[in-house]
């Protein structure tokens, strides 16, 4: 039995990214208000965020004032760790709940349940899987990551890991270092350019971070080492294209920041408005995305999320299409 | 007084208006629960703050504070982990911030390299250290005793954090205002060859100062773990341009020699009021971080404006 | 000896520097094989451009006992707005494109100017101020979008890579070899030109300054300014080499500036200092980055840790050589 | 013959403070004018209005007899006015050639050695021996009264104002610059000098004016006036000739004996003994390295041999704070660099190197007696200030003086170091400063006289240890002591006894 949400109810919500000025946030949040004017809320919806150094305590404390104003709901982007889990329990307790999207809470405290992009296992295979057809089989990669904190890059890469070791088909893929990029243009440029140097006989670069992946598809591109290493992970079609026709990243994958958000409103709504228990098992449709159902998360211990797939990943073949 | 305002009074004014404006503006602004985390959330910062006053009277500069907030952090989460008893960790982590003020002071105050080189540096070596324990990982679950100490209350809803600010303040206040510790941290920060020549080891001084503010680092960052129940390698980064930003907002000269306490305290409260308010009213991080970064001009510009008559001019 | 009396301190500290360059470069070749190579002085060089510029703006303001905490910002906001005008006007003439980002530069660093000569505001509260304003106004002027390098002229994009000449397998490219030009040309202004030592002059003791009848405001307000100007270059350029441009641009720029100046032994205090040591501060700072990724004995986690270790130390060592040498000029200077 | 420069009914404020009330002067061109008056008088003050610094409250600047707004140096040098200031003005971190030429606006480019050459030139004209190449952080006092002379030379002025700058020069610098000065005079610049040192007003000016309270007093042509005449008007009443030595109040105890005392490079071979009681005065030009033998006996500066016998005990002093703990006080030369805190009050200059005895056991101040101590040296000294509280920096130089003074002092010290005491102050303060000195002995202290002011050496010390480049050449007692034979001694032209 699906759940059809009852539009009308009032509840002010506040979708929270990791900071304001990046372009996936603000895709995710149009989605949300998208649903927003479908689901007819009378209430408010506010895209709020910190600023970019003062990330973590900004979204603590603006978890902290939301439960003070009585808000409906918060949707986070978790860009705190599990720094933010007495804010979030205190949240909850004054009767906000927490719907963490895209980024969630690690250890799984505070949280009513995780919009997943994707799931974090499958992110693994799917990277593994590039890896695997960009090298043929075989060769050297080197992931490029955000910050050492990131904790869905963490996660990512972990998943990776254990989808290379799993699978004796990645046996002649070696993942030779880890290095971090701190989401910014020029030290991700640079991180990449000395991994070449370190590595002579790298052949593949895999960046699960939108800033890190065209930034290394940028170096390599200028220092005319595209046809000795490739380049690949998770980035913005937009930003890629061009990078994936000259063949520097033949590929690469993301999902949809829009139905994120889209489909992270409805289930806040759903909760905020008590039309969802939260409870596994429940299922309840997401107005054009179709039915959707809370279950246990795989990869972190008694957490919920709702699954929201799927994948894609972007080639010559689709990225420029993706890129209008 | 020829002043339009003095500094205090123009801090004070704000203050007011603040303050009022967000009762009328934001319902929830007045209930205790906010006026306790409005505290809460930058207690760290604020403590740093009334240590930092200190230094920066005494005419040098600590940038490292943030980066020993982490590493104090971080330690904590380590050791903890490995099973180390709390109580003991917390003793280390204390340690730890003594070591690394004495550090920043001796390369001060003995070696004769600027404060702001010196703890630039170690800005960036102390969160090496702290990256260097967790590397890639996010440290949680402390022992529920400390958790609740950074959490919840300790008298009524009054967390411990906010009642050892207000004693640190008391305390701080009559150091500086009243003891010859003070007096002489005046003394240096406005001329330290004088000081020297009145036989004062202004050396001794400045690394007394620099640990004090090493300790208080060592101090907040524990607090902070207990305050968000987990650490990583990136805990209080950047916290030391809000810190400084609240000192000078506070009326303390960077020059040294100049400033009191309880500048420094008015200009916490705004800060605090402000960012509270504008919270409330679901005004996003950067206009936030704008509004100081006007009102920190303003705080020097508008206290200088001239009443028409009888100019003073800036003494020798 | 006989030398090193003749030497001025300037050029003192750049050979101390120079030694030190030379430690650390000796070390990490015994370190790493294949390090010492016309590769490593390509990523260098190219890398370091950037940086060069806004070090040497550093340098202008730190010389008259000031500070710019601002520049980061300034870089963040002229490389987006400087892309979103050429993304929108694809056929704006290039000389025109770097006008505007060097027009909106110095704009932001008059700006500072005027507040710290004219209004008597410490520039430390001025800057900062102005760091978190000028990164606000990009958050507000970008609404989010983000500059894309498939948006932005091959021109543009070529330009810093452009070989202009090489040594060997060293290559001079365009971005590097328009920043060296830069700093020698300010290096030639600050030691030739008559204004210029007033810079040193207002550094090195204000009130003197004024009473020596140099406008020690309009000396100030000009070194912000140049300073912005530096910034709004550095900005076209790490648009340029970067192509990418979102509100984090620059982030951290300000304190990694007044890290190569000092390590450049560029005076804190003002009065002293060259922008060539500042240039070689910053290759400095920047070639132990790179090469401690390089390096296998320590994991990219001790990067910082080490980074900041060697900072100090060539600082250390920087100031109390030159102070030991100074030293034993004075001695001979009293002799006669 | 219309004056080059003239104040018209000019006055200046500071706050409450009033520096100058109706001041009308004028300077015309080739005369040498010397102003005298107390200290506080308001003669920096009006310096300052003639060179732009400051703005007067009302009245009006004329120049060539045309009124003019001089807003800031630059408007005045441009009138070729230029000033030589009682507290020299140099950039440390810059060389003596780029000190000299700083102020100078013609030519984009620098052509350094033509510089170095005119540079040599003029520190030769002024009669010194300069290294044009040394940054200036290393020079003394005088050397850098040197440079600004040199300064202000190197352009063409027309008003050349000249405030105490013989206050650190010695008696030879002194007779240099006196000489420069005339010279100028004869090329027709008008010359304004202001000194407390009447007996170089009398050989030198050719017209005297008297300032008392920030008001004119009287301009007179030097021949109608005479030294007694001019200290009337100045404080308005007779003062004691101070020239006069009061007889030695030493005792038969040996206070300190100083054997072979030296520091590598700066001085050597001095010793000496001091009875409890006396006052020993050392005198020597500009160099001489006597303030260098004072900061080794204070702990600032470390000795290469030599050895120190306090109170029948030897002693070695290695730090400030040890000196201080011995009863050793040092009253320095070098008003802001070593003296006062300039931005801090009064009271707070006056206690601080005392602040042990203002503290309770648990480490806070005694306001109240900090407050009585300082207002009692207040009246003492008579420091003019309305309270204790205000920044020792408003303060003109003499008072600033009197302060430091107060510092030291106030810890009732068995030996009183003071070097330079009279340097920049009026005769008024000057003889009470002497009566404080000899008073101080008297009581049983005893004191270690620095001074380049050959009568005040004479007035002072009980016997006169000349110093030599660094070198000690005799000790002579009172009795045998003249100018003549110190100055011969000093400069080298007899050798020690
Ligand atoms: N910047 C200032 N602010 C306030 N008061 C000042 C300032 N400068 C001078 N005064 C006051 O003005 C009066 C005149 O000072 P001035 O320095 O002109 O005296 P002077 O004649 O030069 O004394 P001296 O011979 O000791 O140098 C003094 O009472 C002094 O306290
Ligand atoms: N050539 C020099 N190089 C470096 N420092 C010097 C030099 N000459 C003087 N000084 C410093 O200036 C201060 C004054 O000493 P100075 O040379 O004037 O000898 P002096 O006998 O003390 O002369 P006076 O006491 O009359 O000024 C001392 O601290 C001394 O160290
Ligand atoms: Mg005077
Ligand atoms: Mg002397």
């Amino acid at each position: 039995d699906t759940i059809k949400l009852e539009p009308g109810k009032e509840t002010n919500m506040v979708l929270l990214p990791k900071f304001l000025g990046i372009l996936v946030f603000d895709q995710a949040n149009e989605g949300a208000q998208e649903a927003h004017k479908e689901l007819a809320n009378p209430g408010k919806l506010e895209f709020t965020g910190p600023t970019p150094e003062n990330s973590t305590a900004g979204q603590i404390e603006i978890m902290t004032t939301a439960g003070t104003q009585k808000q409906g709901a918060v949707m986070l982007s978790n860009n705190a760790g599990d720094q933010i889990v007495p804010a979030a329990e205190a949240a909850q307790a004054a009767g906000t709940k927490v719907v963490t999207w895209d980024s969630p809470i690690p250890g799984g405290k505070g949280e009513s349940v995780f919009v997943a992009q994707v799931d974090f296992g499958s992110i693994g295979t799917v990277m593994a899987d590039m890896a695997m057809d960009i090298l043929g089989g075989k060769g050297k990669m080197a992931v490029l990551s955000a910050t050492p904190d990131a904790s869905n890059q963490n996660a990512w890469i972990e998943s990776m890991k254990a989808a290379l070791a799993a699978d004796p088909k990645y046996k002649d893929i070696e993942l030779v270092d880890v290095v971090y990029g701190d989401d910014q243009a020029e030290v991700s440029y640079n991180r990449a350019l000395a991994l070449v140097d370190k590595y002579p006989d790298l052949g593949l670069i895999m960046s699960p971070t939108t800033v890190g992946i065209q930034a290394s598809a940028k170096a390599m591109q200028d220092e005319g080492l595209c046809d000795k290493v490739k380049v690949s992970g998770l980035g913005l079609p937009s930003e890629m294209v061009s990078y994936t026709m000259n063949g520097c990243a033949p590929e690469f994958a993301l999902w949809d920041f829009r139905d994120l958000g889209y489909l992270t409103y409805y289930t806040a709504y759903g909760l905020a408005t008590g039309q969802l228990k939260g409870d596994i098992g429940e299922t309840f449709t997401a107005g054009r995305m179709g039915d959707y159902t809370i279950e246990a998360d795989p990869g972190r211990e008694g957490a919920k999320r709702i699954l929201m797939g799927p994948f894609t990943v972007y080639n010559k073949d689709n990225v420029e299409a993706a890129a209008k | 007084m020829s002043r339009l305002f003095s500094w205090e009074g123009f801090l004070f004014a704000c203050l007011a208006v603040i303050f009022t404006f967000n009762a009328v503006a934001a319902p929830d602004f007045l209930s205790i629960s906010n006026q306790i985390n409005l505290f809460q959330l930058s207690i760290e910062k604020i403590i740093l703050a009334l240590v930092m006053t200190f230094v920066i009277i005494n005419a040098e500069i600590d940038l490292s504070v943030g980066s020993m907030m982490g590493l104090s952090a971080c330690t904590f989460g380590y050791l903890v982990q490995m099973g180390t008893p709390a109580p003991l960790v917390i003793l280390i982590c204390l340690a730890i911030g003594v070591a690394g003020g004495f550090f920043n002071g001796w390369f001060t105050a003995r070696l004769g390299l600027p404060s702001l080189v010196v703890t630039l540096a170690t800005l960036i070596g102390f969160r090496g250290l702290a990256r260097v324990m967790l590397e890639d990982r996010g440290i949680g679950g402390f022992p529920d005793w400390f958790a609740a100490l950074g959490q919840r209350g300790l008298i009524g809803p009054v967390p411990f954090a906010l009642i050892a600010f207000v004693a640190l303040f008391v305390a701080l206040y009559i150091l500086l205002e009243r003891s010859g510790f003070g007096r002489k941290t005046y003394v240096i920060g406005s001329n330290r060859d004088v000081a020297d020549f009145a036989g004062i080891d202004t050396a001794r001084h400045k690394i007394i100062i620099f640990t004090m503010s090493g300790l208080a680092a060592a101090f907040a960052g524990l607090l902070y773990a207990a305050r968000v129940g987990a650490v990583r390698g990136d805990v209080a980064s950047g916290f030391e341009l809000d810190v400084i930003t609240i000192v000078l907002l506070g009326g303390v000269s960077i020059f040294g020699g100049k400033g009191t306490l309880v500048g420094t305290l008015l200009s916490i409260l705004i800060v605090l009021n402000l960012r509270n308010g504008m919270a409330l009213l679901n005004i996003t991080g950067h206009i936030q971080t704008g509004v100081i970064g006007l009102l920190l001009i303003a705080s020097v510009v508008i206290p200088r404006i001239k009443l028409p008559s009888l100019k003073p001019e800036a003494a020798a | 000896m006989g030398l090193i009396s003749r030497l001025s301190p300037a050029a003192l500290r750049i050979l101390a520097l120079l030694a030190v360059l030379a430690v650390v470069l000796i070390f990490f070749a015994t370190q790493i094989e294949g390090y010492l190579n016309g590769r490593l002085f390509n990523r260098i060089s190219s890398s370091v451009a950037i940086m060069a510029l806004i070090a040497t703006g550093q340098t202008l303001v730190i010389l008259t006992r000031n500070i710019d905490l601002s520049v980061g910002s300034v870089v963040g906001f002229t490389a987006f707005a400087t892309g979103s005008i050429i993304t929108n006007h694809p056929d704006l003439h290039p000389l025109l494109l770097l006008a505007y980002a060097a027009l909106l530069g110095t704009a932001f660093g008059a700006i500072n100017g005027a507040l710290v000569a004219y209004a008597r505001v410490p520039s430390i509260i001025v800057t900062l101020a102005t760091m978190a304003l000028y990164r606000s106004f990009l958050v507000e002027y970008s609404d989010a979008k983000s500059i894309t390098t498939n948006s932005l002229p091959s021109w543009l994009t070529d330009f810093p890579n452009l070989p202009v000449f090489s040594i060997g397998a060293m290559e001079f490219r365009a971005g590097f070899t328009a920043s060296l030009a830069v700093v020698i040309l300010v290096h030639l202004c600050l030691t030739r030109l008559r204004p210029a030592r007033a810079l040193f002059a207002v550094g090195s003791n204000p009130e003197a300054a004024d009473m020596a009848g140099i406008d020690a405001k309009r000396v100030v307000f000009a070194a912000f300014a140049l300073s912005g100007l530096m910034a709004g270059l550095a900005g076209f350029m790490f648009l340029a080499r970067f192509g990418t441009i979102t509100v984090v641009a620059g982030l951290g720029f300000e304190l990694k500036s007044v890290a190569s100046s000092v390590v450049g032994g560029v005076n804190i205090f003002g009065g002293s200092g060259s922008v060539i040591g500042a240039f070689l501060g910053a290759i400095l700072v920047d070639l132990l980055e790179t090469s401690l990724v390089r390096w296998a004995v320590v994991s990219e986690f001790w990067r910082e840790a080490v980074l900041g270790a060697l900072i100090l130390l060539a600082v250390a060592t920087d100031t109390l050589l030159s102070r030991r040498l100074a030293r034993l000029r004075a001695k001979k200077g009293d002799t006669k | 013959m219309k004056p080059v420069l003239a104040l018209r009914q000019v006055s200046k404020n500071f706050g409450m403070t009033a520096a100058l009330t109706d001041m009308t002067l004028e300077l015309f061109p080739g005369e040498v004018h010397a102003i005298v008056g107390e200290n506080g008088a308001g003669k920096s003050t009006m310096i300052k209005i003639m060179t732009g610094i400051h703005q007067p409250t009302s009245g009006t600047v004329e120049v060539d007899g045309a009124p003019v707004v001089l807003n800031g140096s630059k408007a005045a040098r441009l009138r070729g006015i230029a000033a030589i200031y009682q507290e020299p003005m140099v950039f440390p971190d810059l060389d003596v050639t780029e000190n000299i030429f700083i102020s100078a606006t013609s030519g984009l480019l620098l052509n350094r050695s033509a510089m170095r050459r005119h540079a040599r030139e003029l520190i030769a004209r002024i009669g010194m021996t300069l290294d044009v190449d040394r940054i200036a952080s290393g020079l003394s006092l005088a050397e850098q009264q040197a440079v600004e002379i040199a300064r202000a030379l190197s352009q063409d002025v027309r008003v050349l104002i000249m405030d105490e700058p013989t206050a650190s020069l010695s008696a030879h610098e002194a007779s240099e610059l006196r000489r420069i000065a005339r010279a100028l005079a004869a090329d027709g610049v008008s010359v304004v000098y202001i000194s407390h040192r009447l007996e170089e007003v009398f050989e030198l000016a050719n017209r005297v004016s008297v300032i008392r309270d920030g008001k004119h007093i009287s301009t007179k042509l030097i021949s109608e006036t005479d030294p007694q005449t001019l200290i009337a008007e100045m404080v308005g009443r007779e003062v004691g000739n101070y020239f006069t030595k009061m007889p030695s109040t030493a005792t038969a105890e040996t206070l300190l004996s100083v054997q072979g005392l030296a520091v590598d490079g700066v001085f050597e071979g001095i010793s000496f003994d001091i009875k409890r009681g006396e006052v020993l005065a050392m005198a020597g030009l500009i160099g001489a390295r006597r303030t260098d033998v004072a900061l080794a006996l204070f702990g600032m500066l470390k000795t290469s041999a030599g050895t120190v016998t306090y109170k029948g005990q030897p002693l070695k002093i290695t730090s400030s704070r040890a000196a201080i703990d011995n009863g050793i006080a040092y009253v320095s030369e070098d008003r802001r660099k070593m003296g006062l805190a300039m931005a801090l009050p009064i009271r707070w200059n006056i206690t601080l190197a005392t602040l042990q005895k203002y503290l309770s056991p648990l480490g806070l101040i005694n306001t109240g007696a900090e407050i009585t101590t300082a207002w009692s040296y207040k009246q003492k000294l008579n420091i003019r200030t309305p309270n204790t509280d205000i920044a020792v920096g408003n303060l003109s130089g003499g008072n600033q003086q009197k302060v430091m003074l107060a510092k030291w002092l106030n810890m009732a010290p068995d030996l009183l170091i003071v070097d330079e005491p009279t340097r920049g102050i009026d005769v008024g303060a000057k003889a009470e400063v002497h009566a404080l000195i000899r008073a101080f002995t008297a009581a049983g202290g005893t004191a270690l006289v620095i001074s380049s002011d050959l009568p005040e050496v004479l007035a002072l010390g009980d016997r006169i240890l000349v110093m030599r480049e660094g070198r000690q050449m005799a000790i002579i007692d009172h009795a045998d002591a003249s100018q003549e034979s110190i100055m011969a001694l000093a400069t080298g032209q007899k050798d020690a006894a």
